[in-house]
């Protein structure tokens, strides 16, 4: 067994196994995780098989801290159950969150603008009918609100990183109070109930983080892109002089876990 | 009464008239009663107003079948199988369903008001958000918060400021469905309904609802779930109507009794892009076969024993998922 | 076995037996019934067993529709737990009970007044410190709010039927609005959200009803007693106008059914 | 830390200020943390601000010892064994204990409350009582409402309109105990709590509260508990602190481990009835037996077998309840 530490080199690895490790690495040991479908399933199992044994799960649907031996699909598989500690609902999961039990949730979406709110809604207008309907925001403005830091997981495109997003489903650093709209810090809106919010965006490009301003910037540029290529995949102009340097790359037997325990049937990882 | 009354599938849809608002059991693509929801497409029924914790392929089937008029929700999609509404993005576009969002806990404290008896419940959840822009008030747009509906409130939502904390927060106005339709593991004789697994949102469902109608994958002695009165979720008294129907929640999956058909779904999702192609599924799927057990034969047994779960993981290891 | 019918002839039944039936009579086949510790444990297995087999009854602790082959103690009694539909929480019953789900209900007083209203809090003073303390509310208040209908079991004495209990715990047909106090009808107070009241009131002397106006009227008098004599243990001036005669007695088959079937330990009925 | 600390009770108490905030598990006289008040009263806990669904005899044995000094709640007594709560009545009448009432649905909201992450929760429940009488604010006439104390809410409730139902009701104010106990029959070595039977109000104390002391009956695999998670109350990480000690609810009932004592419960009923008499029967059941093995030394094994439950009812059938 090859050990944790030794760095997979350029070729070794494929973009999406470098993003499920840098989500990984968001989990600090002893978190409780909030994870919704897909990549941020390999993450949380990922992160519990290596630097974190003592973080646990809770997926929306209602189960906690699940401890599958067969790679889920979707929050509410029958999988999340093996081995769970409570079968539940929503409403017990949702109670928690809301508690403030949450320390790290991980989300996606289809857009996402400097301030860190995210769009899965619409693109184009809204109303009075769509010009293009997205899933809606499902639990993703929920789960952005109320957890003390979350992870969004978005591909990186022009398109995806707008000056304003069409729609804000889900709330970043600057959001608009109702029902003026005016833009206020995060902070403004949630008062005494303001525990945090977007604390990372990682795409196939780089990982993102957020300034003193709620600005995001860019953090880490994974090997093979430069930050001025990050940028040019920004509708906006996106700050690039804090980068740290390189993403650092999947160990390789993180990449051994990947591949041969947590989804070894290639559901994710084709 | 206390019983529920025991009825075949077409009578349970038969007694649910157009223009009734509807809620499900389930959650996206999981434990999703999707016989009533083909047979509801062969009855036709028109105007339904769905009010969902969450939507998923069977509301996909419903809006292109043309038998929904209003979605109340937060997030229609198939998973991991389709990456969104396709039927939903067709109909909103072109104005023939009316949408109006909520978050996930926006819904969950609808429905749990009203399975309450409470008018609304607070939250503070997604604070700061167009879900809350008083412009995208779609049913307001359109005219029907005027108190003539019933099922409408009077607001999309109230900001109030709360004297405990200090803070602003939202009021989300309760909701009380006509119909609840829920697909259980099993259900006694006299009506107790157990599911097993993760719960969702159902018990919300049931009781915030007017009429529930249960379809349990296999009706079982009573006196058997009683003796576990901890694993239960509702008592016979919550169900009105009683259907028995294997596989019922196919393509969606089942804790302990079936797989998510997830080839069935991504075809679906196909088929459901442009509406020539989702009438001739349906024509295929919904109308050609005739009834449930119709559909099934079309599926084919071989099919559904890949699908059938592992009776102690509760999942099928058969059915291959991935690329490997 | 005797027939049902068949009635008990004075002397061939104890005080509490009539009790037991008069209160089981109040339960309508189908019902769901909510019932407190004691004497409405023995009313709700009764009527199941004659009159009400499809009655289903609820318990404040969290059991709904159970079975017991033992009679319970007190709701929290694992007793009410065998063959019960559903094992749950405090939670999921007043859900249930506030729904509008409750038809009837059986609660207790040490006080009462004309219209219904019960005190279970404290005799005397109220506040600063109170004169005499009894225990509290519990859930007495919520089901005389929250059910279609309630029946009261208490001891008939002058001191317990007052003009004005001195601590209005539960609320009858006449009761203060908040925050001025003025004494109004029930539906005032209630609104929407009115589904009843009290419905009767069972002593060991007599069954009160009330009439149009929420004012409590003699309807039936246990035999042995007359009218006047209830009038004489009440501290205001009771209609007894409306008596329609003698309560009916228990039948043998009741009897034979509350000493053989239901407690035969002897836990209530010694 | 996802898991709890297993320490002893004396440590577990010790860890309790006096003047916390304190709810417990159970019902009335089922399933309280018995063992756990005996410590308390041991260790001398004073000022102690009990915020209760309900009480019971644990509530009486506290007042009694002098460890209170606030009690909010809506019902104490021993059930059939002793009608009222003497200690309190002792004290309420003295002005050493502050009584602030409730109705049950007013308690159960505001723990729920407080265990959603929420200010406060509506409800309709008992309006129209002198609960909502603003001359019986006790804590506010003592002026405790004035927010220098974190645990009391600037008013008892708030009566509101609502604008979705055009009626009035009332927002009663959460509660975040500091601290929780919570007696469970089964626990897992991490922590997954299952409690068998009713739930009473348990998982809406635990979340509610800041840290929670869970006491088990015993301590089991937690792969056994794992196995049926439908069957589990909480998470190993809603659990702070967790002590192993058998019958730690005498003399309360356990679902499926023993029975209420009643005899026990009537004797310290009589002699709670005076100062005096509690005092002797504290020295005698409480400071006396040194533990809580010694005390059930005392009790003796004779005793203990009547109660213990029938593994197949879950309730003990050797022990005589009536007069026949």
């Amino acid at each position: 067994m090859t050990k944790n530490a030794e760095l997979a080199k350029p070729g070794e690895y494929k973009p999406l196994d470098l993003l499920a490790t840098a989500a990984a690495r968001e989990v600090k040991n002893g978190d409780i995780v909030f994870a919704g479908t897909g990549l941020p399933m390999l993450a949380i199992m990922l992160a519990k098989l290596t630097h974190a044994p003592e973080a646990v799960c809770i997926y929306e649907a209602g189960t906690i801290d699940g401890r599958p031996i067969h790679l889920p699909t979707s929050v509410g598989d029958a999988r999340n159950e093996y081995q769970a500690a409570v079968a539940a609902g929503l409403n017990e999961v949702f109670a928690q969150l809301q508690r403030g039990l949450v320390d790290v949730a991980f989300l996606g979406g289809a857009e996402i603008d400097r301030y860190g709110n995210v769009n899965t809604t619409a693109v184009g207008r809204y109303t009075p009918a769509p010009e293009k309907r997205l899933t809606g925001g499902g639990g993703n403005p929920d789960i952005n609100s109320l957890a003390k830091r979350t992870v969004f997981i978005m591909v990186q495109e022009k398109r995806r990183f707008k000056e304003r997003v069409d729609y804000i489903t889900s709330p970043g650093w600057r959001i608009p109070k109702w029902p003026s709209g005016e833009l206020v810090p995060k902070q403004e809106v949630y008062g005494k109930f303001f525990r945090g919010g977007p604390s990372a965006v990682i795409t196939n490009m780089g990982v993102f983080r957020f300034d003193e301003n709620g600005e995001i910037y860019l953090d880490t540029v994974h090997p093979g892109f430069t930050p001025e290529q990050v940028k040019e995949n920004c509708s906006f102009d996106l700050n690039i002089s804090r980068v740290r340097g390189e993403t650092l790359p999947p160990g390789r037997r993180e990449i051994e876990l990947l591949y041969t325990v947590i989804d070894p049937e290639g559901v994710f990882l084709a | 009464m206390a019983k529920p009354e025991k009825v075949t599938l077409q009578e349970a849809i038969r007694l649910i008239p157009d223009g009734s608002t509807i809620t499900f059991g389930g959650f996206t693509i999981w434990r999703r009663p999707m016989a009533a929801v083909y047979e509801m497409v062969r009855q036709g029924k028109q105007d339904l107003h769905l009010v969902e914790v969450n939507g998923g392929t069977h509301t996909e089937v419903l809006i292109g079948a043309g038998c929904v008029k209003i979605w109340e929700s937060c997030w229609v999609g198939h998973e991991l199988y389709g990456k969104l509404g396709a039927c939903l993005d067709r109909f909103a576009r072109s104005g023939k369903v009316i949408v109006e969002d909520y978050s996930h806990v926006h819904m969950l404290y609808r429905m749990l008001a009203g399975s309450m008896g409470l008018p609304y419940l607070p939250t503070y959840a997604s604070l700061g958000t167009d879900i809350l822009n008083p412009e995208y008030d779609n049913l307001g747009r359109f005219g029907l918060r005027n108190g003539s509906h019933p099922k409408i409130p009077k607001k999309k939502y109230e900001i109030v400021r709360d004297i405990f904390s200090g803070n602003e927060l939202i009021h989300v106005p309760a909701v009380n469905p006509d119909w609840c339709i829920v697909l259980a593991q099993m259900v006694g004789e006299e009506g107790t309904v157990r599911v097993k697994g993760q719960k969702y949102s159902d018990v919300e469902a049931i009781r915030a609802s007017e009429k529930v109608i249960v379809i349990a994958e296999q009706i079982v002695p009573e006196e058997y779930l009683r003796r576990d009165p901890d694993l239960n979720l509702v008592p016979p008294y919550l169900v009105d109507y009683l259907v028995e129907l294997p596989w019922a929640g196919h393509p969606t999956g089942c804790q302990g009794m079936y797989e998510v058909d997830g080839q069935f779904i991504k075809n679906f999702y196909e088929k459901s892009k442009t509406q020539e192609m989702f009438d001739s599924w349906a024509q295929e799927w919904i109308f050609g076969v005739g009834d449930h057990y119709g559909y099934l034969e079309k599926i084919g047994v071989r099919q559904l024993e890949d699908l059938r779960a592992n009776q102690v993981l509760g999942y099928s290891t058969r059915m291959r998922r991935g690329s490997r």
